[in-house]
């Protein structure tokens, strides 16, 4: 099955580029959304298929957060692949530019797979690599002068982050010279037997490194570029996907510290970047002037609130992996919104988009419940997990926290409120209200997504909860129920 | 006889952190390579002949010979200036990167004391490569110097994974590996689309993403 | 219960049968759903109202909210009963009011109509940390669209904004208020916040006060009332009208609520509330005396009454603490009674205000006048409800107030100095407030609707569209019946004061209802005489010559009706004397000539808190934040360079602390 | 029996007390002066004759005046006459009373507005700000009785104010010297107001009531008269000494009140109207008399005054 994962879509890929047919492009890209989408079910359900050789096992694996992570990028990549049906209308993609796209991205949601489920820490390294990589690609896929730029920034700061990602590995396999491997299980099995401070100081390396691709300040400062100038689908699977499958590397470090119990340590490490991220989103989400751009800063902003939940330890976890889920989806949503908004006005800048209500509403509407959906609004989630980072740091005796903590987000959240008011309201620059009228798949995917958000927000079905719990088990301190491997 | 090439090769950056052509740059890599390869003929031992011959292939020829050879002919080609503009003047750049190569040093008496598998000079030094390489991408205008001091920081981290190199031998030929993918992507964009579109290729031409 | 959410979810439903409706029918549909919801919600509600007693449903969601109580208490159906006639009114006056947005977005405006009047309802019935917070947020952000609905305008725009950011930063006080309880108590269920509410120590003064900051924004307790002089004149008045009538009050719903949960608070609280709740009336009403724009007058008085509702709970606490039930009785007395009377008379002002703006188009008194020659019931029903939010007798306003007043009367028999000087306080304070209020709302009345037009009207403003005066008419019936029958408020409010205090004898409540059956003989009386007076006058003239003419005026007749006094004129002398606390600037323009034909003088006022607290507050942060501006300049290399100082700061403080 | 004759008496007095004030101002000028009867010739005369109304008015203006006199008139029951005490009472009465006359305010007010003249405008827009400043300091000096007696009804407050012990003479003066002004606030007396001229020196009540005429006219000016006396009844119930025979204590409290009337005129006759920037100063030493009585009551109770 992570065979199938792994290599099919690449399959799927090069055999659009060769045949060149819409057809075959567009059954190549759904075809691989509804895989993934597959498989994170069957692989909950514990369905196997054991016919099915797995030659890859011994590097791949589906644990409990993995599996959580997989299935928000599977159903995130199915939203973005059903609206990137539109992106190929609405710019006139010829069937050659249509297989690029599609290879580029099955290539890049591979690499970000691959990150996800590798239960090494190199093979991990080597394909957050190769998503820096592919999703360079993607970023220059409109081959203006300013995505060169952005391109050219993402791809230099992030392959110097993943440089010293390397340091970091090196160094840890110093310190773990008797362990000698450098597998999860078996890190995590001989945590304790890691020489702290060398762990400590892999630590650092690998924070900084993979911390780059998350985009947590202050080492963001790519993100913002690459996610403004990358076609809309692709701003979307950024930061709905790659920054969380990044985010999942450094968990996965951080539970190596956690079971060597040098969590204060990196606990330290997390909240400051977080708080740090919160104070430049919040810096910036003044002074923004383009709306894609706005999305970046927020996704920092929201990377920094599932740092500070994951810094707070034990208590905060579940609110940074429920973070992680609703930051990923709304996003998601509000990228793809951006797409159609830059579409129909053929801008970035904000001040020069007004009535989005009444020139497109169903647009308008997605664009307003995304915006809540983001900042926090119930009945979405991430009220809930802002909720639940609040009481955590109470439970800590850290209550003086949550006054800088909502500080920044209240700054964050008038910056944001102020630019997506002034874009939805007001009258629209055309004659006629509703006048701009989107194709389907360039709505439903935000539509579903959002309703899957109210769900969770307001009675998150079982599923949704044990998948978070054992993910955030997964990362504490607590000794996590066994690993439930399923999907052999 | 290691220590004695390890320090050279720290030597070699305090060198480009006082120089201002963009070819001795460009040499200082290529020496950096061959100084690279000579500590893994001396350095490493109990390793397949596989390994080493890749290991070999990656310093001789890759870095001493290939990248230098072809950064040289871009160089010449383009006609770009020759000069490296330091936004520090070499003076001051030069002190700051003694300081950084002390720290260095200082590093490895600290790894000595910490134990771990962990050859002192290696670890040292390799850090002070790797940051004064990032001093280096700081303090210069050139972009072409972004990918020269690039490929000095992938050299840093070469020489920290040999201190390693018999004991994972997969993670330094993985390592090998995906800075070469990596170098190559950079010089593809680089010669290919930044040269093109942004004449001149000093930095300030690509600040146009800001807020 | 289920009668009870049958009826929260029609009012639900009733938005959304607004969109599938058609565009003239839409006001119809609603005001027919939430109609029928009041069958439903209306009967438990006044079931436990009278008889005490709760409805308890638990509504069983999934981890993390867990099994959420949803509890009907006798304090609850009290908000519950104003609420749920609040939105039946409403949708009433948006039937005629909301004619002419007909193809602007009305959909949306009946949808958040609905959800906001769902969601109140639900607010007071939510007894679970995070289900609550659901349902308020859901409250605040249908308001807000609301308050934008009108958003081609920019000012609304803005309004809107400010709205939206004050009820996030109000809600964020609440939200660290729940973590901290239920970090505290380990549950997310009201009922077990008692135990650390009730705890003395300084986590219980933490909780309460933030508890009392976050529903303090909500109810425009100052300084965090700055919201609702923008909000109330952005809103369509019908909307206007709920917000001031309703959602203000689910702030002081939520205060009542955490009260009743800590039992006996802290005497530091009792007091700080009694003494912010002065403030707050004492600065709403100056504010609002100084105001031009109508609605905005009427904000600011809501702000005032939210602080007498504030000073007879503060009473209340001050008579838990010192354990005297009747003054206690007497505090929460007023407080609740002046919550239902506030909404009734404040509800037909801005329905009110509305008549008037939707016949003239103006909100700014300056422009008014004259207005009870055309609308003759409007104008009636407006200055009964002004006299009743005066206070006046005859009117519900002055039995709420009245109770108050024994209250804080009755603490100088109390034993402590503290509690004599706060009582004298508020006692003078509530006095104080009563003229300011009289000065503003014969202002209001006398420039509206009496004299003469001080611009001229482009249409003649009639009332042919009646169902706007539908719903004033049914609250003047009630603000008149209180006021003159006020012992039955005794019998509505017994149950929801004897859980506030407990230690109350019920016997002890018979003095009241005496009480209010002797001053239901003096209003009598006012009224017997009044006819006496008016009956004589008519003798008397019956037979003489009663003549029209102009208005004398010591015979300096020459004036034209722009000579009359303004709303800003009439202020004025209160003003300059308190000109601190209500800072006013004058904008004077004229020709610099001997003989200018043409000078134009505005005045604007500031409010204080905004002045003093919040755009400080906002410079500071913004030049805090100004000093990191120069992060994202687009230089590759400064991007490099705060990794490289992050990880050499990581590197030193590794190999330097061991 | 006797409690309605005084009654009656009460109601007959104020056109008299207006009567007497005059006269006394007119003797202190050196002139001869109207009769003491004079304002009731006036007032019948009134009643008789008919009205000119403006036509910028609405029923509001009509009304006010019955409304007022109304009001006054319930305020009286309110007040607790020496001896026979009142007629209406209960606990809190005295908000009854405060509101009653805010009440009466209120229409005037508006009968003022209606009419359309800035001139009357402006009265009216006076009268409402110095009110808030009486008002305000008149609760304080029911604060300070309640405070100082522990009852809080105005019968029982002053039923019992004079049984209470030896520092009230220094209280009883303060606040009757802060009822008098209040007196001269609300009835429009100098050095508030003047009450004899209709046009530049008068600044305030008189001229907000300029353009009525008639019936209506006689109603607002005994109104005024009559709040006058209820302020004057409270400052003999205040004086009255206790436990003396029910016909000594009527006599002396007429006498007091006339007292009062008759000071109202020796205070016009000596001094002059102040400057309208000047009043509220002059209101504030109400507020201030009744603070610092309220603070020796308080004292006395907590001992830190023996």
């Amino acid at each position: 099955m992570i065979t199938l994962v792994i290599i099919l879509p690449l399959v799927f890929g090069v055999i659009s580029f060769a045949a060149k047919s819409r057809i075959v492009n567009r059954v190549a890209l759904l075809g691989s959304a509804a895989l993934f989408v597959v498989v994170a079910l069957m692989v909950w359900l514990g369905i196997d298929w054991r016919w099915l050789p797995d030659w890859l096992l011994v590097y791949f694996r589906f644990d409990c957060i993995g599996l959580f992570f997989f299935a928000v990028m599977a159903i995130v990549f199915a939203g973005v692949s059903v609206y990137s049906l539109s992106y190929f209308s609405e710019h006139n993609l010829n069937a050659r530019q249509e297989s690029v796209y599609i290879l580029e991205i099955l290539a890049f949601v591979v690499a970000m797979a691959g990150v996800i489920l590798a239960t090494n820490l190199a093979l991990l390294w080597v394909f957050v690599e190769a998503t820096t990589l592919t999703s360079a690609l993607l970023i220059y896929f409109e081959k203006k002068k300013s995505s060169l730029e952005a391109t050219w920034k993402y791809i230099y700061i992030c392959s110097i982050g993943i440089a010293l990602a390397f340091v970091g590995i090196i160094t840890l396999s110093i310190g773990s010279e008797r362990i000698g491997s450098l597998f999860f299980s078996d890190l995590y099995l001989h945590a304790s037997e890691i020489n702290p401070v060398w762990l400590k100081l892999s630590f650092a390396f690998l924070f900084v490194g993979l911390g780059t691709k998350v985009g947590v300040a202050p080492i963001h400062a790519w993100l913002p570029d690459a996610h403004s100038e990358a076609p809309s689908p692709v701003s979307a699977l950024l930061s709905g996907t790659l920054l969380n499958s990044a985010f999942l590397g450094i968990l996965r470090v951080q539970v190596i510290l956690v079971r060597a119990d040098q969590q204060a340590f990196s606990n330290i490490i997390l909240l400051l970047t977080g708080f740090l991220s919160l104070l430049v989103s919040a810096v910036y989400m003044l002074r923004v002037k383009n709306y894609k751009r706005m999305l970046a800063y927020s996704s920092v902003e929201n990377m920094g609130i599932m740092f500070i939940g994951v810094g707070l330890g034990q208590p905060g976890l579940f609110a940074a992996m429920l973070q992680t889920l609703a930051h990923s989806f709304s996003k998601t949503s509000l990228f793809l919104t951006s797409g159609n908004i830059l579409h129909s006005y053929g801008t970035k800048k904000i001040e020069d988009v007004q009535g989005l209500l009444k020139r497109d509403p169903v647009t308008g509407w997605i664009w307003m419940a995304s915006f809540l959906a983001i900042i926090g609004i119930p009945p979405f989630p991430i009220f809930i997990s802002k909720f639940f980072i609040i009481r955590a740091f109470w439970v800590n005796g850290q209550g003086w926290l949550a006054v800088l903590f909502f500080l920044f987000i209240v700054v964050v959240t008038f910056g944001m409120g102020k630019a997506v008011f002034r874009m939805a309201f007001g009258d629209s620059g055309i004659e006629g209200a509703g006048s701009v009228r989107p194709a389907s798949s360039a709505y439903l995917p935000q539509i579903v997504l959002l309703a899957a958000l109210v769900i969770v927000g307001i009675n998150m079905p079982n599923l949704v909860n044990e998948m978070l719990s054992k993910a955030a088990a997964f990362v504490s301190s607590v000794p996590a129920p066994v690993a439930r491997v399923a999907g052999r | 006889m290691t220590d004695i090439l390890i320090i050279l090769l720290g030597t070699t950056m305090l060198y480009v952190s006082s120089v201002s052509r963009i070819e001795a740059y460009v040499k200082t890599l290529a020496a950096q390579g061959f100084l690279l390869f000579l500590l893994v003929m001396v350095g490493v031992k109990e390793m397949s002949w596989l390994n080493i011959a890749f290991l070999v292939f990656e310093t001789l020829i890759v870095k001493t010979v290939v990248i230098p050879y072809f950064l040289l002919t871009v160089i010449r080609r383009n006609e770009t200036p020759r000069e490296i503009e330091p936004y520090i003047s070499q003076f001051y750049s030069l002190l700051i990167a003694s300081g950084i190569f002390v720290f260095g040093f200082v590093a490895a008496f600290w790894a000595a004391r910490t134990g771990g598998n962990i050859k002192p000079l290696y670890f040292g030094i390799s850090i002070a490569i790797m940051m004064l390489s990032l001093f280096l991408i700081v303090n210069r205008k050139r972009i072409i110097t972004h990918i020269l001091c690039y490929m000095m920081l992938e050299n840093g981290i070469f020489l920290l994974s040999l201190s390693v190199a018999n004991e994972l031998p997969m993670l330094v030929n993985i390592g090998v590996l995906l800075d070469l993918f990596v170098a190559i992507y950079l010089f593809a964009i680089f010669f290919n689309k930044i040269n093109e579109i942004y004449d001149g290729s000093h930095v300030d031409v690509l600040t146009e993403l800001k807020d | 219960m289920t009668d009870f959410l049958t009826g929260v979810v029609l009012l639900f439903a009733g938005g959304l049968g607004a969109i599938v409706a058609g565009e003239r029918a839409k006001a119809w549909v609603f005001f027919g759903f939430t109609a029928a919801a009041q069958f439903f919600i209306l009967p438990p509600v006044f079931e436990i109202l009278l008889n005490g007693g709760q409805l308890v449903l638990p509504a069983y969601f999934s981890q993390p909210i867990g099994t959420a109580y949803l509890r009907l208490d006798s304090l609850a159906a009290l908000f519950a009963s104003v609420t749920s006639v609040g939105a039946l009114l409403t949708s009433i006056f948006s039937i005629g009011y909301m004619k002419i947005y007909r193809g602007q977005g009305l959909s949306s405006y009946f949808v958040f109509l609905g959800m906001m009047s769902a969601s109140m309802l639900l607010v007071e019935v939510a007894q679970n940390a995070i289900l609550f917070l659901i349902v308020w947020e859901l409250m605040s952000i249908s308001s807000f669209f609301l308050v934008a609905f009108e958003n081609g305008n920019e000012e609304v725009r803005k309004a809107g904004l400010y709205y939206f950011i004050a009820m996030q930063a109000g809600v964020a006080f609440l939200i660290a208020a729940f973590a901290l309880a239920s970090a505290a108590s380990g549950s997310l269920d009201f009922s077990s916040f008692a135990t650390v509410l009730s705890k003395h120590g300084s986590v219980s003064i933490l909780l309460f006060v933030l508890f009392f900051v976050g529903f303090g924004t909500k109810a425009g307790v100052f300084p965090m009332h700055t919201w609702l002089p923008r909000a109330h004149p952005a809103a369509p008045t019908g909307v206007s009208a709920l917000m001031s009538g309703v959602m203000i009050k689910t702030g002081i719903y939520g205060i009542l609520r955490i009260l009743l949960l800590s039992g006996i608070p802290d005497y530091r609280l009792a007091y700080g509330v009694l003494i912010i709740s002065v403030i707050t009336a004492v600065f709403g009403v100056m504010n609002a005396v100084a105001q031009n724009d109508i609605k905005k007058l009427l904000a600011y008085s809501s702000i005032e009454n939210i602080g007498i509702i504030g000073m007879g709970i503060g009473v209340g606490m001050l008579g838990l603490v010192y354990n005297n039930p009747l003054i206690a009785m007497l505090g929460f007395v007023g407080a609740l009674l002046h919550v239902v009377n506030h909404f009734t008379f404040k509800s037909v002002l801005f329905y009110g205000s509305g008549v008037v703006y939707s016949q003239t188009h103006t909100r700014n008194m300056d422009n008014l006048g004259g207005l009870g020659k055309y609308l003759p019931l409007t104008s009636l029903m407006f200055l009964i409800a002004s006299l009743a939010i005066t206070g006046l007798p005859v009117f519900n306003g002055f039995i709420s107030e009245l109770a108050i007043y024994l209250g804080l009367a009755r603490s100088f028999s109390a034993g402590s100095i503290a509690m004599i000087v706060a009582a004298l306080f508020g006692f003078s304070a509530l006095a104080f407030i009563g003229s300011m209020a009289l000065l503003c709302f014969t202002k209001v009345y006398g420039i509206c609707f009496l004299g003469l037009p001080r611009t001229k009207y482009h249409v003649e403003p009639n009332e042919r569209e009646r169902t706007l005066l539908v719903p004033m008419a049914m609250l003047t019936v009630v603000i008149v019946g209180i006021g003159l029958l006020p012992w039955i408020t005794i019998d509505l409010l017994k149950n929801v004061i004897m859980e506030f205090v407990p230690s109350l004898n019920p016997d002890q409540l018979v003095p009241l209802t005496g009480i209010f059956r002797t001053i239901s003989g003096a209003l009598a009386a006012v009224i017997g005489l009044v006819g006496l007076f008016y009956g004589l006058r008519t003798f008397l003239l019956r037979r003489r010559k009663v003549a029209e003419y102009k208005t004398w005026d010591c015979g300096y007749q020459v004036g034209s009706s722009r000579l009359q006094y303004t709303s800003s004129s009439f202020a004025q002398p209160f003003l300059h004397l308190v000109a601190e606390l209500v800072p006013q600037k004058i904008h004077v323009e004229k020709q610099p000539v001997l003989f200018p034909e043409q000078a134009s003088l505005e005045s604007h006022t500031q409010d204080l808190s905004e002045r003093f607290i919040f755009r400080p507050m906002i410079g500071i942060l913004n030049k805090f934040l100004n000093l990191f501006s120069w992060i994202q300049s687009g230089r590759l290399q400064l991007y490099i360079m705060y990794g490289l100082v992050f990880l050499v700061v990581l590197l030193i403080w590794i190999l330097g602390v061991k | 029996m006797p409690a309605a004759v005084t009654e009656i008496i009460i109601v007959i007095s104020p056109l008299f007390l207006i009567g007497l004030t005059a006269k006394v101002k007119a003797l202190w000028a050196g002139r001869k002066g109207a009769p003491v009867l004079q304002p009731y010739y006036d007032f019948f005369k009134l009643l008789g004759k008919g009205e000119v109304i403006s036509t910028t008015t609405s029923p509001v203006f009509r009304i006010a005046p019955s409304i007022g006199i109304a009001a006054t008139f319930v305020a009286l029951m309110v007040t607790p006459i020496p001896i026979f005490g009142s007629f209406i009472h209960f606990e809190g009465d005295f908000v009854l009373f405060a509101y009653l006359l805010g009440l009466a305010k209120f229409l005037m007010v508006l009968g003022a507005l209606d009419t359309g003249s800035s001139f009357e405008g402006m009265g009216a827009s006076r009268e409402v700000t110095y009110s808030t400043i009486v008002e305000t300091a008149f609760f304080i000096v029911i604060g300070s009785l309640a405070l100082l007696t522990r009852h809080f009804s105005f019968e029982s407050i002053f039923a019992s104010v004079n049984l209470s012990s030896g520092y009230s003479p220094l209280v009883k003066i303060l606040l009757v010297v802060s009822l008098f002004i209040m007196l001269l606030a609300e009835g429009s007396r100098v050095p508030v107001d003047d009450p004899t001229t209709h046009l530049e020196l008068t600044m305030i009540h008189e001229v907000m009531v300029l353009d009525y005429s008639g019936p209506d006219l006689a109603f607002v000016q005994y109104a005024a008269s009559l709040k006058m006396t209820v302020i004057a009844i409270l400052i003999a119930d205040l004086f009255l000494p206790s436990s003396v025979p029910l016909m000594v204590a009527c006599v002396l409290s007429a006498a007091i009140v006339a007292l009062v009337f008759v000071s109202v005129g020796v205070v016009e006759s000596l001094i002059a109207r102040s400057r309208i920037s000047h009043i509220p100063q002059f209101l504030f030493l109400m507020t201030t008399l009744a603070l610092t009585s309220f603070a020796v009551v308080a004292f006395f109770l907590f001992g830190v005054i023996k």
